[in-house]
């Protein structure tokens, strides 16, 4: 019986500002086949081309909230890929 | 009323909007483009969002505000090109006392500054752009205050070219 | 300008007087005629001067802060009769950060009702009029504030009240 | 010889706001004959009729500044009895 061919679940990354430069994209995908958490996405798109560039100040949200390291992330969440916050 | 605006900033309109009979003081905060940042001449400032998050966050930090005080808050955050003197932030507080107009305004804008998802984009006069990064110009900001501390210390020269300055001034 | 003036206060033109490329933050303290003093229902203020000693006062206070901070300041007080919700003093501080700016902000405010030769005589929703002597003053406001400390705590009631009371702002 | 009638030197002091209600007057004149304070000033105005009524909290300016208890005042100099302040 052959497999049908299976749709691989991502993580859709939006990229703001000076990360949306360096990628050359307003958002990436990340695989995730398995648990994921942010870390696990943030190294990920560290290590696309570009990605390298993305310093110790890059903040994740998720669902529109900062997110820790640790947390997990979901196909289905809103996740966003934030450089240094610079308003006001 | 959304916290991002297209649009220049109206503070009459925010004063209007946190103004009450019982309110007997408005504590206001605007920042403007600035001529110079960490050293650099500064032509123009681009601001972006993220912007659900940014919406988000800034009612937040005014739910936060009128809760911890008794006080009524206006916040707006421009975006898009801006050009030196224009407003990029405003927060109008009224409360019926002072103190916890001026406590509540200089909450939050630190807030705003620390927590909401906004970015700028300086143009410098020699044609170059960059994002800026906060977290890499402390260093430069703390360099800039000593100079400003030492040329106050020539305090008829610093009169005159405020003065000087002042012709220019947009608003 | 002149520190007194006869005619409402023109917030913008003091942005405008204070503003320049280099200054990236203005904060503003805007004193408003409030609808209730120490527990009394106002209806309207009559503010008068020692006008020669108001105006050299308060350009020393001025004075002051534009020595001590890096800053621009804007002053003025209103004079004659005013109703609720009018503007009766207004300070605007542009300087090149926003530290700089609250604190001296801060500073003409309180030295401005510590110092200025300035009265004001209300008048009471039941039509008594009565000169405003801060000094008697000091206890009924502290019992002012245990009221408003208690009423905070019924916090949905006072958003409510509080929003009503937005319908009839005056600005 | 007859002396001629002298002009009696005197301190004008202004009075304002509820002190001016208090004494019906705008201005009252101080006799100035000898070495006058501003104490000295304070207690003549406070034993005119409605005088009493001012209180611990009036401040006496001399020539546009705030002065204490124990400066001289001269009949040319500017004076004024300020109730509390109350600007705002």
């Amino acid at each position: 019986m052959p497999a049908s061919p299976a749709v691989s679940p991502v993580i859709r990354v939006q990229l703001y500002a000076r990360f949306a430069d360096l990628l050359g994209a307003s958002h990436v995908d990340v695989p995730a086949s398995g648990p994921t958490t942010v870390a696990d996405v943030l190294a990920r798109i560290r290590s696309l081309p570009g990605g390298s560039a993305i310093g110790a100040g890059a903040l994740v949200a998720v669902n529109l909230r900062q997110a820790r390291p640790e947390q997990p992330v979901s196909p289905g969440d809103e996740v966003a890929l934030l450089p240094p916050l610079a308003g006001g | 009323m959304s916290f991002l605006s297209a649009e220049a900033l109206d503070v009459n309109g925010l004063l209007a909007e946190v103004s009450a009979p019982g309110r007997g003081g408005i504590a206001v905060f605007i920042g403007l483009v600035r001529d110079h940042q960490a050293g650099r001449r500064v032509e123009r400032l681009g601001y972006s969002a993220y912007a659900p998050m940014a919406e988000l966050v800034s009612a937040e930090i005014v739910a936060e505000a009128e809760r911890r005080w008794p006080v009524r808050v206006g916040l707006r955050h421009r975006l898009g090109d801006l050009g030196i003197g224009e407003a990029a932030v405003a927060v109008a507080v009224a409360g019926a006392h002072r103190d916890e107009a001026f406590a509540a305004c200089r909450y939050v804008i630190e807030e705003v500054k620390r927590r909401v998802p906004i970015w700028k984009r300086e143009r410098y006069a020699d044609g170059t752009e960059e994002w800026v990064d906060p977290t890499r110009q402390e260093i430069a900001r703390s360099e800039e205050r000593d100079q400003e501390v030492a040329s106050s210390e020539k305090r008829g020269q610093e009169v005159a070219s405020s003065e000087k300055r002042e012709g220019s001034a947009v608003w």
